[in-house]
């Protein structure tokens, strides 16, 4: 692992954007582990009597209409939402990268069938998807996260798609088929985590967009369950009392929110340079 | 290694070169006190391996090295300037116009989405060559002298059009649109077939001589450069080894890793079982303790003074050779 | 360049046949009874059942989908009853607005992403490229409902800089002579002013906040061609030719970087189209967005049957279009398609 | 087009994008103060109140294009508000009528006119009504509120002189033909436009109108705007000062009052209680909040269901939800509360009317207790999506008390469509929803939410023979037997506690100071008529 570590300390130098990530991704992963210890206050308790308070020493955030503190749910959402974000990339990987391998290596029928259904989901209205997924299924965590995972399904199994595709020939992968190893063996073995830099790269960026959606989708109404605490609900309801001039409640999860996701998107960059530098677009 | 200058006047004439490259896994120092010179209507060729640092000169005399490249020391001494010294714009200015270049694979060397008639012109607009109205017709005329039959029609086609050949030409109409004092021309050959080789060649020998332009030829060919070059430099890693007139290098070696280039080059005369491979290879740039001589490694003569700085010891008329036991 | 059009069309039928048969699926999987939430509240079970027949919602599936494939044959999309209009009515007047809106922001997206990703490229690893890039990307990370409530709140309530949202033209402008339903193209065309600055006032603060949406894709790419192009070996001889920076910069490298950009401003462009629902539910802009969203969350399925097609045949329509474009600006394409 | 151009234009026609200032024309200025701006949240969805699922916003246009035969009267309410009187019937086309124990007879108006100049007779009259009764769905539901039933009832007497006969002696007919369903209709031009298979030309109804009211639809844009102008040559009643109303679909809240406080907008009705308890104290704006009528909003429990078929654990919820705190950060103190009172008795012949609960978890843990549900219980409170702007924190609240006696409950958010579906199902152990009806008498809303016919706004699925006899009787007497009768449900209701009442809403309206003369109506739309724009 050395060489990688030097490898990575030379492109933080390089590139101090990517190590900023880095920094916000280390904290982002305490909020969302030591969320509700960190917490001053319970997230849930609500209290009439502290309703709509500004930022003061006892609230950093402010309290929302039923004076619960802004700053505790923002704390506590960090997990829900970024277990959200990673289960929705990692099935979305999942899906997308096996169809995706099996359509670059066998061509003919899988890939038509995958190439097919991936146009088909790119054809489909992200949003009304996603909306319809939930309404249908009910606004449970699960079916978000499914939810999103189609979404960006077709991406992961066209990059897929593409790196298999071009490995297929490689010299590896003829060494290790003629070394006796079976079809599936090849593809997990050898070309599956040949294609991992390049699939890591995209699951950091669609992590952002995993986190939007999720709160476009509470934007509506199709987000998670009340009273759990979760960005996009709380931006949405901040929504209604931006105009009446309680600026804090939308504003405080919508920071939190837009800093996840410029994090990820740099994560994204940065892992790109470390691990594939010929990639550094 | 500084070339002492015979009696004609020189059109280029570098002078301890060296150039440094910072890369992810440290800092490559790719040329080492390089020094060589060029008189007008004289063909010089840089021999060396693949990775001897051939191409990285002639960049850095014509001021397009890598961004991660840099030159830490010496001279390049061209029409009476040092282009080493001179700002962007004015390199910009002489690039093209006094002193140009073409490259190894052309059909990727030209425009994909240009028509060459216009990349020509683009060139001569640029330098004074022709006023902006009638350098098509100008380009068309450079078309001529390279010799491409139908040039009205040719001017308007795309790269990927083209074979190999006729790109090449086009490259060579680009270069030599203003009339420059010197051509480098960085294996201008390699990627086309034997017999378009000989007739790029030739071209290029006969608009030298027509302009008395000076011409270094970069390859790894040597009997290429035999057949065509005056004088021949010889690299490795990143050292100029020997310096010699063909005739004089090819009778009589005196550095020994001339001697195996020699020996593992194909022609007639020598035959293809006789073939003797050079051992080891390229020592790796990076390393701190490279030692002064960069072929002691490989050289079966080593003796204990190669482990001195390198001396340049002038063995016969414009003859040089840096080694303490040359042949 | 026709041959490479028509196998692109052909392999759009599938997926377009795909897409119908999902939204079918879709739709009909949606919980809920929409006989029962039309028949009103104080509907009685046999009302209800009545509304059911005649919506034809009693039938089997496949009858019912054999039923929606022959209305979709005569271009017949059904009548939404949330708005009581027919669906393909209601399609054709409000698809140009999103569509519009949709144009300018990008446009918007264009004239500033395109230049940052340049300059990203041309001056690589300095705090120039660095800058553009946490500048794009902190446009993407802002969830477009949030930018789009800041801005009505900053610039409309308290700066007044922009006018009020109330949808596509001042309530009290008239719309200009309906073209081609783009307000913006119709009043130019008719020469009506006061329609074209007041469409174009309405059209700012929604553009933006969704042009900023779209920057980072826009960028990045911009970026990542250009530092392609600008590592290859014919920039080189252009460099070595002595060509002015300029030239080298945008006649040789950045028109051939302009490619990739292209197909990424499709996928944008299609990408935007459908998830601009929330910047149309914020600046009340009566598009289709907002009208998919209605129609789905009260189980209105001939609208949401209709959007998904449209936005099918558009995505469609856009890759052809980007195809006929690529060839365009590039040689290569045209000739040895 | 050549490469070159077609990069050239993207760039200039993105420059060209820049932002200019609006130009003001002195006309329009002018017709800026003749013109009522009103911003609501939701588009009408059919010119047609008979039209097949006509929304409320549907129920304003046809209330404001169409006459009646006859409308209610004004009185001043509590605060001094305008308030329609449902006890005082007034003339519309209807000049005078006669109203016997069997039949009313109306004389119309002689020289009233379609807005088509058609004049209107008896015979576009029984064509309505018939229309009504027969068109089935919520229509023909609201007639027959009214024992308005069968078209055999209603008699074309001559052209000014129209007959209801009574199928039986309901003192809901009359107010009935006041409300909106029973409209006059342009019956020769809806035949014209009528077909074999739609002989109530409810397709052309739907997009066109044919009416005669005081106002006429001069827009209609689908989902954004209706642009209505004043019928000028209108005979039934004093003509409106107003000359054009346009009302403007505009989604956002937060950008509604952004309108009103801004002054680009005259009045707004659907705006969060919050908005409206801080625009009260704005200075440029009037926000008149009046009680809807027979209207609640309340926790309603499945009595079918473990566990709330026990009366005690009913009660205990009764006295676990924090009222006060629902009234302050839920409502702002945007409605009446309805509990708290003295005791759990009948308090007068009106409803809705205070309760006896209020906020006393000790006794409703030992409630819990008594009914053997000491461990605790698991179950869910749903509420429908379209009012979560309320009903969210009301049922975050109630989940919070609850689960402080052992009830630990779930909220369910459900999108509009499946929320009636949910409804008629049955099957929801508890909701929180709000109730409405259009008559103002106890009986109708007993009829309505607690008689065992079950319909759908009976969301506890509450059976009771002894309620269902009170309410039946009710309907039908009057005098000490009627007040005995609404006595005898309301002290069940209150015992019996299916569903707990939380507060009656008010329905608040803002505008500009310069508008006067808003009147409140028993079916909460606006009444352009009365209105007046200085």
């Amino acid at each position: 692992m050395l060489p990688l570590l030097r490898h990575a300390r030379y492109v933080l130098s390089e590139n101090p954007v990517t190590g900023l990530a880095f920094g916000l991704f280390a904290m982002f992963l305490v909020a969302a582990i030591l969320g509700p210890v960190l917490a001053p206050y319970n997230p849930m308790q609500s209290n009439a009597a502290m309703a709509l308070k500004p930022p003061s020493a006892a609230h950093w955030f402010g309290t929302d209409q039923l004076g619960r503190d802004i700053f505790s749910r923002v704390l506590v959402a960090t997990r829900l939402d970024l277990t959200i974000a990673f289960a929705s990339v990692i099935l979305a990987f999942l899906l997308g990268a096996l169809s995706g391998v099996a359509a670059g290596y066998f061509g003919g029928w899988t890939d038509r069938i995958v190439g097919r259904l991936a146009d088909t989901i790119m054809a489909f209205p992200l949003f009304v998807l996603a909306m319809g997924i939930v309404a249908a299924l009910g606004n449970e965590v699960i079916n978000i996260v499914i939810a999103t995972a189609i979404i960006n399904f077709p991406l992961y199994a066209r990059v897929a798609r593409a790196e298999a595709n071009v490995r297929r020939d490689a010299g590896f992968v003829e060494a290790a088929r003629l070394s006796g190893n079976g079809e599936t063996r090849v593809l997990l073995g050898h070309i599956l985590p040949n294609i991992m830099p390049i699939m890591m790269v995209q699951m950091s960026l669609t992590m952002g967009y995993a986190i939007l959606n999720a709160a476009g989708l509470s934007f509506i109404g199709l987000g998670v369950r009340p009273p759990a605490a979760e960005w996009g609900i709380m931006v949405a309801e901040g929504a209604n009392f931006i105009q009446s001039g309680e600026w804090w409640i939308a504003l405080f999860p919508g920071l939190a929110l837009m800093l996840a996701v410029f994090c990820f998107n740099l994560l994204g960059d940065g892992l790109r340079d470390i691990i594939d530098p010929r990639m550094r677009t | 290694m500084t070339a002492v200058p015979a009696i004609s006047v020189p059109a280029l004439s570098v002078e301890n070169l060296s150039v440094e490259f910072r890369t992810r896994s440290g800092v490559v120092k790719v040329l080492e006190h390089v020094g060589f010179s060029v008189d007008k209507g004289e063909t010089v060729a840089l021999v060396g391996e693949s990775g001897s640092g051939k191409s990285v000169t002639a960049f850095a005399v014509m001021g397009i090295l890598d961004a991660a490249g840099k030159v830490t020391s010496g001279r390049a001494m061209f029409g009476g300037a040092d282009l080493l010294a001179l700002s962007e714009q004015d390199l910009a200015e002489q690039r093209g116009r006094e002193l140009s270049m073409i490259f190894q694979n052309p059909r990727t060397a030209l425009n994909p989405i240009r028509r060459v008639g216009r990349q020509i012109a683009d060139v001569l607009v640029r330098h004074g060559g022709a006023t902006r109205n009638d350098a098509p017709r100008a380009a068309i005329e450079m078309l001529k002298r390279v010799r491409i039959p139908d040039p009205e029609r040719r001017a308007e086609a795309y790269p990927f059009e083209l074979s190999g050949g006729m790109c090449q030409r086009i490259m060579i109409a680009v270069a030599l649109a203003c009339r420059p004092a010197l051509l480098i021309a960085d294996e201008p050959t390699t990627g086309l077939d034997v017999t378009t080789q000989a007739v790029i060649m030739d071209l290029i020998g006969e608009l030298a001589a027509e302009s008395g332009m000076a011409t270094i030829f970069i390859t790894h060919d040597l009997a290429l450069a035999a057949e065509y070059c005056d004088r021949i430099v010889v690299m490795h890693a990143g050292h100029i080894v020997e310096a010699a007139p063909a005739r004089e290098l090819f009778g009589h070696p005196r550095h020994p890793y001339s001697a195996k280039l020699l020996a593992a080059t194909p022609g007639e005369t020598v035959s293809l079982e006789s073939l003797a491979s050079i051992p080891g290879g390229l020592p790796d740039l990076r390393r701190l303790d490279l030692p002064p001589c960069r072929y002691s490694d490989r050289c079966e003569r080593r003796i204990d003074r190669c482990a001195e700085p390198l001396p340049q010891r002038t063995v016969g008329e414009r003859h040089l050779v840096a080694c303490w036991n040359p042949l | 360049m026709l041959k490479l059009l028509l196998s692109r069309l052909a392999t759009a039928i599938p997926s377009i046949v795909g897409v119908v048969i999902v939204t079918f699926m879709l739709t009909r999987l949606l919980p809920g009874d929409p006989a029962a939430y039309f028949a009103g509240l104080a509907a009685s079970p046999q009302a209800i059942a009545e509304i059911r027949t005649k919506l034809g919602l009693d039938k089997s599936l496949p009858e019912q989908f054999v039923a929606y494939i022959g209305d979709l044959a005569q271009g017949n999309l059904g009548n939404s009853l949330s708005t009581g209009q027919p669906v393909v009515a209601e399609i054709v007047t409000r698809l140009p607005a999103s569509a519009e809106l949709t144009l300018v922001a990008l446009l918007l997206a264009v004239v500033i992403a395109i230049p940052l990703g340049v300059l990203a490229a041309v001056k690589q690893g300095t705090w120039i490229d660095h800058t553009c890039r946490i500048v794009t990307t902190a446009g993407v990370s802002l969830p477009v409902f949030f930018t789009g409530l800041l801005f009505a709140y900053v610039f409309y309530y308290l700066l007044q800089w922009a006018p009020a949202p109330t949808g596509r033209l001042d309530v009290f402008l008239s719309p200009p002579t309906h073209i081609t339903g783009f307000y913006l193209i119709d009043s130019a065309l008719t020469g009506n002013l006061e329609a074209f600055w007041g469409s174009l006032r309405q059209l700012a603060l929604p553009a933006i906040s969704m042009a900023i949406f779209s920057l980072a894709p826009l960028a990045r790419m911009t970026r990542g061609s250009m530092l392609a192009v600008l590592g290859s070996d014919f920039i080189r001889t252009a460099r070595a030719s002595g060509l002015s920076p300029r030239t080298v910069i945008f006649t040789y490298a950045f028109r051939n970087a302009v490619l990739p950009v292209i197909t990424v401003l499709g996928m944008v462009f299609s990408f935007l189209l459908g998830a601009n629902v929330l910047v149309e539910t914020v600046f009340s802009w009566p598009g289709i967005g907002l009208y998919a969203v209605n129609a789905l969350i009260t189980s209105d399925y001939a609208p949401v049957q209709g959007f998904v097609l449209t936005m099918a045949v558009l995505y469609v329509a856009l890759n052809l279009t980007i195809d006929f474009v690529y060839g365009l600006v590039d040689p290569r394409v045209r000739l040895d398609a | 087009m050549k490469r070159r151009s077609f990069i050239k234009t993207t760039a200039v026609a993105g420059a060209a994008a820049t932002v200019a200032p609006a130009i003001w024309s002195e006309a329009k200025a002018q017709a800026r103060n003749e013109t009522l701006l009103i911003v609501n949240e939701s588009p009408p969805n059919s010119m047609d109140i008979h039209g097949v699922g006509a929304n409320r916003p549907a129920y304003e246009v046809s209330w404001n294009i169409h006459d009646r035969l006859i409308t209610y009267g004004a009185k001043k309410d509590a605060n001094g508000n305008d308030h329609y009187d449902y006890t005082k019937l007034e003339p519309e086309l209807a000049t005078d009528w006669n109203v016997t124990p069997t039949s009313a007879t109306f004389k119309l108006r002689r020289d009233a006119k379609f807005h088509d100049g058609t004049p209107i007779t008896a015979k576009d009259v029984k064509w309505s009504f018939d229309r009504a009764v027969t068109v089935g769905g919520f229509p023909t539901f609201q007639m027959a509120a009214g024992s308005l039933q069968k078209p055999e009832q209603f008699v074309v007497v001559d052209d000014n002189t129209f007959r209801v006969d009574f199928l039986r002696a309901d003192k809901l007919t009359m107010p009935d033909i006041g409300v909106p369903v029973p409209v006059i209709m342009n019956s020769e031009l809806c035949k014209k436009n009528a077909t074999a298979a739609d002989p109530w030309a409810m397709e052309w109804c739907k997009n066109n109108t044919a009416s005669g009211g005081a106002y006429k639809i001069e827009r209609w844009q689908p989902g954004q705007e209706v642009v209505y102008t004043r019928n000028d040559d209108w005979k039934n009643g004093p003509l409106p000062k107003v000359k054009r109303v346009i009302m403007r679909i505009i989604p956002s809240a937060g950008n509604r009052r952004a309108l009103l406080e801004r002054g680009d907008a005259d009045l707004s009705f659907d705006l969060p209680s919050k908005d409206f308890a801080e625009l009260r104290n704005s200075p440029k704006l009037t926000v008149v909040g009046t009680p809807i009528e027979n209207a609640m909003t309340y926790v309603g429990m499945n009595v079918n269901q473990k566990p709330f078929d026990n009366v005690k654990v009913r009660q205990a919820v009764a006295y676990a939800i924090p009222y006060q705190q629902i009234m302050d950060s839920v409502m702002f103190g945007q409605a009446l509360p309805l509990f708290g009172g003295a005791d759990n008795k009948f308090k007068g012949v009106v409803w809705p009317q205070k309760d006896g609960y209020k906020t006393d978890l000790a006794k409703a843990k030992a409630l819990m207790a008594e009914a053997g549900y000491a461990g605790g219980v698991e179950t869910t409170i749903s509420f429908d999506l379209g009012f979560a702007s309320t009903n969210e924190p009301l049922t975050i609240l109630v989940q919070e008390s609850l689960a402080q006696i052992g009830i630990k409950a779930t909220i369910n958010k459900i999108p509009g469509a499946n929320w009636r579906g949910e409804l008629l199902k049955k099957n929801m152990p508890m909701i929180a929803n709000s109730f409405g009806g259009w008559l103002n008498y106890p009986e109708y809303f007993f009829f309505w939410c607690y008689h065992g016919q079950n319909a759908v706004f009976n969301t506890m699925g509450y059976k009771n023979p002894t309620m269902d006899a009170l309410i039946d009787k009710a309907r039908f007497a009057s005098g000490k037997e009627y007040e005995d009768a609404v006595k005898g449900f309301v002290d069940i209701a209150f015992e019996e506690v299916p569903r707990v009442p939380l507060f009656q809403p008010l329905l608040n309206v803002a505008m500009q100071k310069n508008v006067t003369g808003y009147r409140y109506w028993f079916h909460r739309q606006l009444d352009f008529r009365q209105l007046v724009k200085s």
